[in-house]
């Protein structure tokens, strides 16, 4: 039997026995759990490569599955990152109710994530896509808080986002008649003109809603944040990155052969960096740390559409490298604040303060996370932000440079914010009892935070199957060129040698930090947060020292017209109207799961019925 | 030097005389003689010119001047901050008032000896203390150190028992930070 | 045996770096007390504060991260001054020119002032964060008419290596400030917040938040942090000169050129009030900014 | 449970602060929520010390009251004594007592100039100003004995007749000053920092004024015209030719413009006095204080200080000591109501210039 | 001056029968005495129909010997340039007051100074007990039965004298040959 299927089915099953022994007592779940997603994944490293397919027909359509070079780029973030989350998910989530439907959930989505990217037709692809989008729905309203409004805005995007693919993949069906993927592309050249133009429009839309795009990305604040933060780090490392993978396969597969494709570049990448600013400037405001994380995941999302737009094979490294690294530090970031959440029940920054000396670990993992986030050398965000500039600059976006650059220097504050607020400031008596979160849950964060540590140094570990999925795309080979293992080249030949970075950067703070610890050693002791100099006068029991509300108000105070522009435009034009279109909508639907699955399967029905009616096939 | 008791002479030398030519001074005006300390700091006198220059907080601070009477409330402050400012240390009392008193000699409110409370290296006298008396005084400092002999600090730690009855004694009921030494 | 070389370099590069550092700190006081009308400190002060802070016997910490932070902003302040060409002909300090550019310049930068920031941040003292607020708003200031700067040359001469600049300037045999004037004005003026001194010295302010990020380091921290920060101005005004001002072939040429384009933020300073944070914020996104983009919108004609 | 907003501590050990003192603030993002004065580090108990000393020995405390200007409490309570006693001052006296109260504004002046501009960064300023007072000390000095303290305006006169050629060093050194103090505008009033600075902070409008009972220049910068040199005269203020000057707004730029007029002003009513001054005695003698009574009675009278009007009330059983003695200084009303009311709302990084622009001197308030 | 004068007598009298006046024909200044219930009327009305808008002190006097703190709000009229003296009594043994700051909000500061230096208790002044103390045990110390230099003397410690201290102005004369003046000579030791 072929193994992309066994891994499927071993999906399907795992998922459906972990739901079925939900409610046995014991370990058994947990070990279901984990087997039905750790053999697949087993499987995937050892028993596939890049090239193996799988075809089959099925109620008049031809499926064809194969693992291209790309898929299996994406297809090795959603399995590691998923491997990872796993992990945390099991000690993160005990004793949560209804665990069952939280396991299954999570199986599927991890299954439909690589479902999407061996998809070589266009019906499992988007049969794929929707189980994803169910699964991820039913985690967003897991926890059943704000439902209403989070739950409705997310299914409500993924909606619009669904329909205009839809339409593409009926008009590429009307135009080609056909449903293959390759297909589309090669015929792609000889549409009209008003199709070349609307067809990737459409698709975009569908990809663009789960990659956050402004002006699409509302949902995905409240979506990130209210899911349970195992399966957020999934969410935002991972699920985004399937709108990247479609985008990544329109650009360069349509756009590239579209005539005024230049235009459309420049439309892409300007609405990136838009998404960019937007996702800082708001992550920037946030006190709660899992809004922060992704407004800041939109943000980085915004970097990475900025590369896919431009499109030069510069800038498409510098996108996937980046996804690859989104997936590493905001899965990092995102289990960091879960595990605060679990061992202190709050994400609010105003609440938790100096967390530092008793969960180190955990502070070490987001430290890693935030310079690696912060694009920080020795670190592999640096990696990607360099590539990104260089191939902007390259490719004459001189705006756009001083955008994505403001938006990165901008990150360093909520940067800063996140690791003061949970970790620095003072060490309250109201957290004195908090402790290290468990071993698993820890684990995976340091893997993942170990992973940027990696990258940063020898980049080309990943670059080269990156480097390998652009020319499946059509672009020559990079390596060399652009990049080796440890070393980086612009378009005009500069560079940067990563190794003896890190080397330098490690003797010089060792050098110091030798210095600070031996000097004087004997008379240097530790004291309080309290000890500290208040003017001379002793702070009293009730009175807060923690600085931390309103902790960025000048540097907001400063870019207020960015931001009211920001608001005035999202929230009081285009939020109201979304916010009719669910009092709309919420007539129609009532509000839990079950409906909203029910609906999808109708819609499905009638899309076979208007493929059967419609286009007599 | 009694600090490092194994350093050599030589050493010892050097680091005397930068500590000497290195001289911040806490910015705490704690009585009316914080009205001499600008002139002192500014264009006519320029301690500067010595190597005196101002601290914002007590953890950069070498000196800590007290520029005149005490009050209690301000004493506890002064303690507090004298805890937390980083050895080698020295105190300078300034005016008549931390001496005797001075005026104030049946205030209830205002100590009258300051080196029962804190271990002074220098006073200096008058009502008030010229910019030239000041600077003189610190240049008593500067030799004082030179020598070696300004050792309050250890004194302070030796002693720290006397000194925190004597300490009590002005407010039975407040309550010590217990983080000191 | 080479690398044995590399790294007595390096260190010669440092000690260099420290000295000079240390000197124009000296020097400034200097100046700025006869500005003051007064006599002011001997040149080498700041060599005998820095002593006498090092050679303070107790030290104080309030966990790892505080005592980290200083060495954060050494890494920075050092591993800037490796990838900047301290003479156009390398030879001793040489060190890492070739191995990074621009960009990675840019982001080495603030590496120090975010592990300071740490460092800062674990002291608990509130002012010590707000220093930091402040400072991090201030840094997103001044950094985008300095990037526009350094784009615009970027794209006007096709390198993003600083050696390449050097090479440009040697060629042509004009320096940069007057070929590429507005991107000289735009670098300057984000400069003045580079160097923190007044309107731009918001981060410690001492009338309002005591000595801000520094509140709590003293004695080998503060050390520490003094060298680091004189390290850190000769690294960045010989990156100045390297850039618009043709960098320099000896030593002295060298010292005239950094210390002439001290004296800019200097005595800019001194006659200067604090500005406020949001203040400072708009004051780079007002001319500063508008001569990044003549720079760029330059750059693009020529 | 902790509060949500953060505490910060401005003072005592603050390089911000005016004096010592303490203002507990309660910040959200770098804006105040919340401040309370906290003050008595410097409490003496003059009054109460005055009460157990006779009449010439409670002159000596009079001058500890306030530091930067310590004349116009000299002033007062040699007034409040005459005042109860009926005891006359002669003319020649007079004329100097004005001398030395201008002398000792300006003094104060030089003190204001580098307190405003040290709290906004302008650190220049300060080295000039107060290195240029040392001009003024030197007079003091040479006048007095004493810089800071000079104990020289006492009941009946004043201590001792004017030095030879006085008057001329004294004309020299206003041309001096009148010459600094362009210099001094050049780098504070024209700056444009400094302006932005200021504008629009602190503001104090003329309804708060009234409720608050605020004085002196801070009254003046809201665009009342109120002085007690001209609305209760005293001394020989009523012969001397004087403006007052007022400005509009009641911000920091005001009361800094304010400031900067009647320093003006003050060089003005020095070169006055001195073309004016009499000849004679200059002072009544007193008897011997061991034995020096007061006629039972009470007396208020207010001076007018830098920082706005002094009061002082004085009450007399008729023994050799005080009965009482109660000083109101201006910042007794500035720097407790006042400024716990206007520094809501403010920015952290106003809070050192708006107490150096209301005139906070804290021991005038605890005493 | 003194037509202003009779006129405020006669406005003051009109509303508040039992308060006595006193003038000081010399002085811009015009006493009365009043119940200590009619305060805060007395003061609005002299605020709002009057003129009298600055609160220029509220001075007090302990009585020891006749059992009573007076208390003497004196108010100004930027308009008529008189300053009028409210004078009240009020006994010492649980002296209570009623509260004015709604009228003056400055009035705040005096009254929590009298609050913790003399014990007057205002009724619904609110403001934190301590204002200048700190950590107070004793009795309200500005009180004239507070004895200072024993308390000095019981909490602090002296310095002891010189042995040798002698007159300074001697030493003062030796050392700068300077003439004592006339008027300082006779109280010489």
């Amino acid at each position: 039997m072929n193994t992309i299927i066994l891994i499927f089915i071993i999906f399907l099953a795992g998922a459906i026995l972990t739901f079925l022994a939900s409610n046995i007592k014991g370990l058994l779940k947990e070990v279901l759990f984990l087997a039905s997603v750790i053999v697949p994944v087993v499987m995937f490293f050892t028993g596939v490569k890049a090239g193996d397919s799988f075809n089959f027909h099925l109620a008049g359509f031809a499926f064809q599955w194969e693992i291209t070079p790309l898929g299996y780029l994406f297809a090795l973030i959603v399995t590691g990152l998923g491997v990872m989350a796993a992990i945390y998910a099991v000690s993160a989530m005990q004793k949560t109710k209804n665990l069952g439907l939280f396991y299954f959930n999570f199986i599927l989505s991890i299954m439909s994530m690589l479902g999407i990217l061996f998809s070589r037709d266009l019906v499992s692809f988007f049969i794929f896509w929707e189980i994803m989008t169910w699964s991820s729905y039913l985690m967003v309203v897991y926890q059943g808080k704000d439902v209403q409004k989070v739950g409705i805005k997310y299914f409500i995007f993924s909606a619009i986002g669904a329909y205009a693919m839809l339409m593409a993949i009926v008009m590429v069906y009307s135009l080609t008649g056909s449903m293959m993927i390759d297909k589309m592309i090669q015929s792609y050249a000889g549409f009209a003109f008003n199709m070349q133009i609307i067809i990737p429009i459409l698709f975009l839309i569908g990809f663009g809603v789960k990659s956050a795009m402004m002006p699409l990305h509302v949902w995905a604040p409240g979506a990130y944040s209210h899911s349970p933060m195992a399966f957020t780090s999934l969410f935002s490392g991972a699920l985004s990155k399937m709108g990247i993978y479609g985008m990544v396969i329109v650009m360069a597969g349509m756009i590239a052969y579209f005539p005024e494709g230049h235009w459309f570049r420049i439309v892409i990448a300007w609405l990136g960096g838009i998404t960019a600013v937007g996702g800082t400037l708001w992550a920037i405001a946030q006190d709660d740390a899992k809004k922060l994380l992704a407004y800041s995941s939109v943000a980085q999302l915004g970097y990475i559409i900025v590369g896919v737009g431009i499109g030069t094979p510069l800038a498409m490294l510098a996108a996937l490298f980046m996804a690859v690294m989104h997936a590493l530090f905001k899965g990092t970031l995102f289990m960091a604040v879960g595990a605060i959440e679990k061992q202190t029940g709050t994400s609010n920054f105003t609440e938790v303060t100096g967390l530092i000396r008793k969960m180190p670990l955990t502070f070490l993992a987001s430290l890693m996370g935030i310079i690696a986030l912060a694009g920080i050398p020795p670190l592999g965000g640096f990696v990607g932000k360099w590539m990104l500039y260089e191939s902007l600059i390259g490719s004459d976006h001189y705006l756009l440079v001083i955008v994505i650059f403001f938006s990165s220097t901008a990150a360093f504050l909520y940067c800063y914010k996140f690791l003061f607020g949970f970790f620095l400031g003072q060490e309250e008596k109201e957290w004195e009892h908090v402790k290290e979160a468990p071993v698993l849950m820890v684990i995976p964060m340091i893997i993942l935070a170990g992973g940027t540590f990696l990258l940063g140094t020898f980049p080309g570990l990943v670059i080269k199957p990156i480097s390998a999925g652009l020319e499946q795309l059509g672009y020559a080979a990079t390596q060399g060129k652009y990049w080796e293992m440890s070393m980086l080249f612009n378009e005009w030949g500069d560079q940067v040698v990563l190794e003896p970075i890190l080397y330098a950067i490690i003797a010089v703070f060792a050098f110091f930090l030798v210095f600070l610890l031996i000097k004087n050693h004997k008379n240097t002791r530790y004291v309080s947060t309290k000890d500290i100099s208040t003017s001379g006068e002793v702070p009293k029991e009730h009175e807060n020292l923690t600085f931390i509300q309103n902790f960025f108000q000048p540097f907001l105070r400063a870019v207020e017209p960015l931001m009211k522009r920001q608001i005035d435009f999202y929230y009081n034009g285009f939020g109201k109207g979304i916010e009719a279109l669910f009092d709309f909508t919420r007539r129609i639907y009532t509000g839990n799961g079950q409906t909203y699955a029910l609906y999808a399967i109708i819609f499905v029905v009638i899309f076979l019925l208007l493929k059967t009616t419609l286009f007599g096939i | 030097m009694s600090y490092d008791k194994d350093s050599h002479k030589i050493f010892d030398f050097i680091q005397n005389w930068a500590r000497k030519h290195s001289i911040w001074v806490l910015a705490y005006g704690t009585g009316c003689g914080a009205i001499e300390i600008p002139p002192t700091m500014t264009s006519r006198y320029d301690a500067e010119r010595l190597g005196v220059r101002g601290a914002a907080t007590p953890r950069q601070a070498d000196v800590l001047l007290i520029t005149g009477y005490l009050t209690t409330k301000t004493l506890k402050r002064v303690i507090r901050v004298y805890e937390q400012m980083q050895d080698p240390k020295y105190v300078i009392g300034f005016g008549s008032c931390t001496i005797n008193g001075g005026m104030y000699y049946d205030s209830y409110n205002t100590i009258k000896v300051l080196d029962k409370y804190l271990p002074v290296d220098v006073y200096i006298n008058g009502c008030m203390p010229r910019p030239e008396a000041v600077l003189a005084g610190f240049a008593k400092l500067q030799q004082l150190i030179a020598e070696g002999k300004a050792n309050g600090a250890q004194k302070y730690k030796e002693n720290l028992e006397w000194y925190r009855e004597n300490q009590k004694r002005i407010s039975p009921h407040w309550v010590m930070p217990e983080y000191n030494w | 045996m080479e690398l044995f070389l590399n790294i007595l370099g390096a260190i010669a590069t440092v000690i260099l770096a420290f000295i000079v550092g240390m000197s124009y700190g000296g020097i400034v006081r200097k100046i700025t007390a006869r500005v003051q009308n007064r006599k002011g400190p001997p040149w080498y002060q700041n060599f005998i504060d820095a002593y006498k802070l090092y050679s303070k016997t107790t030290a104080i910490h309030h966990g790892w991260m505080h005592r980290m932070g200083p060495a954060f902003l050494m890494v920075s302040s050092v591993v800037t001054l490796m990838f900047v060409p301290v003479l156009n002909n390398g030879g001793w300090f040489e060190n890492m020119n070739f191995q990074g550019d621009l960009i990675f310049l840019l982001y080495i930068m603030v590496f120090g002032s975010l592990g300071m920031a740490l460092g800062a941040g674990q002291t608990g003292n509130p002012n010590s964060a707000i220093g930091v607020t402040r400072g991090l708003s201030q840094m997103v200031g001044f950094e985008i008419p300095w990037v526009m700067a350094l784009v615009a040359m970027m794209i006007q001469y096709k390198t993003t290596s600083i050696t390449g600049f050097i090479e440009v300037q040697q060629e042509s045999g004009t320096w940069l400030m007057f070929s590429s004037p507005f991107a000289f004005i735009a670098a300057v003026l984000a400069m003045l917040g580079m160097f923190r001194y007044s309107p731009f010295d918001i981060v410690g302010a001492p009338s309002e938040l005591a000595s801000g990020p520094v509140s709590e380091n003293g004695g080998k921290y503060l050390f520490t942090m003094m060298s680091s920060g004189s390290i850190f101005t000769f690294a960045k005004l010989t990156l100045y000169v390297d850039l618009f001002m043709g960098g320099a072939n000896n030593l002295l040429v060298l010292l005239i050129k950094t210390f002439a384009l001290y004296m800019v933020p200097v005595l800019y300073g001194l006659v200067s009030p604090r500005y406020r944070t949001e203040q400072a914020v708009r004051y780079f996104w007002g001319w500063p900014l508008f001569f990044g983009l003549l720079a760029i919108i330059y750059a693009v004609i020529f | 449970m902790r509060e949500k907003a953060t505490t910060l501590y401005l003072g005592p050990q603050h390089p911000g602060i005016t004096g010592n003192m303490m203002i507990r603030l309660k910040v959200e993002g770098d804006t105040i929520v919340g401040a309370t004065t906290e003050v008595g580090y410097l409490h003496r108990a003059f009054e109460k010390l005055q009460e157990k000393r006779n009449w010439l020995q409670s002159f000596t405390l009079m001058c500890r009251f306030c530091v930067p200007e310590t004349d116009p409490m000299e002033e007062s309570y040699a007034r409040a004594v005459e005042a109860i006693e009926g005891r006359e001052v002669p003319e020649r006296a007079k004329y100097i007592r004005v001398m030395v109260l201008e002398l000792a504004r300006l003094a104060s002046f030089m003190l204001w100039y580098g307190g405003q501009n040290g709290s906004l960064g302008l650190y220049t300023m300060g080295q000039w100003s107060v290195g240029d007072r040392n001009y003024i000390l030197d007079l003091f000095e040479e006048l007095t004995g004493g810089r800071v303290y000079h104990m020289y305006i006492w009941p009946g006169g004043v201590r001792r007749d004017l030095p030879k050629g006085f008057e001329k060093r004294v004309l020299k050194t206003m041309d001096y000053f009148e010459k600094r103090l362009n210099d001094y505008d050049d780098l504070m009033f024209e700056n444009a920092i400094f302006k932005k600075r200021t504008q629009g902070v602190g503001i104090v409008d003329k309804e708060k004024a009234i409720e608050h009972g605020v004085v002196g220049p801070v009254l003046r910068g809201c665009g009342i015209r109120s002085d007690i040199r001209i609305d209760d005269p005293y001394e020989v203020y009523d012969k001397l030719d004087f403006i007052v000057p007022t400005a509009e707004g009641g911000d920091i730029w005001a009361r800094a413009l304010v400031r900067r007029q009647e320093a003006r002003q003050s060089i003005r009513i020095i070169r006055q006095v001195i073309d004016m001054m009499p000849s004679g005695s200059v002072y009544n003698k007193i008897p011997n204080p061991q034995k020096w009574t007061l006629p039972k009675g009470d007396a208020y009278v207010r001076t007018e200080a830098v920082r706005g009007e002094i009061g002082l009330y004085m009450a007399s059983d008729g023994g050799t000591n005080p009965r009482r003695v109660h000083l109101r200084g201006a910042a007794y009303v500035h720097a407790i109501t006042l400024l716990e009311d206007i520094l809501i709302g403010a920015n952290i990084a106003d809070v050192s210039a708006i107490m150096n622009s209301l005139g906070t001197c804290p021991p005038e308030i605890e005493r | 001056m003194q037509k202003l004068k009779a006129n405020l007598i006669e406005h003051i009298n009109s509303g508040f029968r039992d308060a006595v006046a006193k003038d000081y024909p010399n002085e811009n200044r015009l006493d009365f005495y009043v119940n200590k219930q009619c305060i805060p009327s007395i003061l609005t009305y002299a605020k709002d129909r009057l003129g009298y808008i600055h609160l220029s002190h509220i001075a007090i006097v302990d009585w020891l010997e006749e059992g009573e703190f007076e208390l003497i709000y004196i108010i100004w009229s930027p308009e008529e340039k008189i300053k009028m003296f409210v004078r009240t009594r009020v006994e010492r043994e649980n002296p209570v007051m009623p509260n004015i700051d709604m009228i003056w909000r400055q009035a705040n500061t005096y009254e929590r100074e009298f609050r913790e230096m003399y014990g007057i208790q205002f009724q619904g002044l609110e403001a934190p007990e301590e204002f200048i103390l700190e950590d107070w045990q004793g009795p309200p110390p500005m009180r004239r039965d507070f004895d200072t230099e024993e308390y000095a003397n019981e909490t602090f410690f002296h310095r002891p004298g010189r042995e040798d201290a002698g007159d300074v102005r001697e030493e003062i004369i030796k050392r700068s040959r300077e003439e004592i003046p006339d008027f300082a000579k006779k109280y010489s030791r």
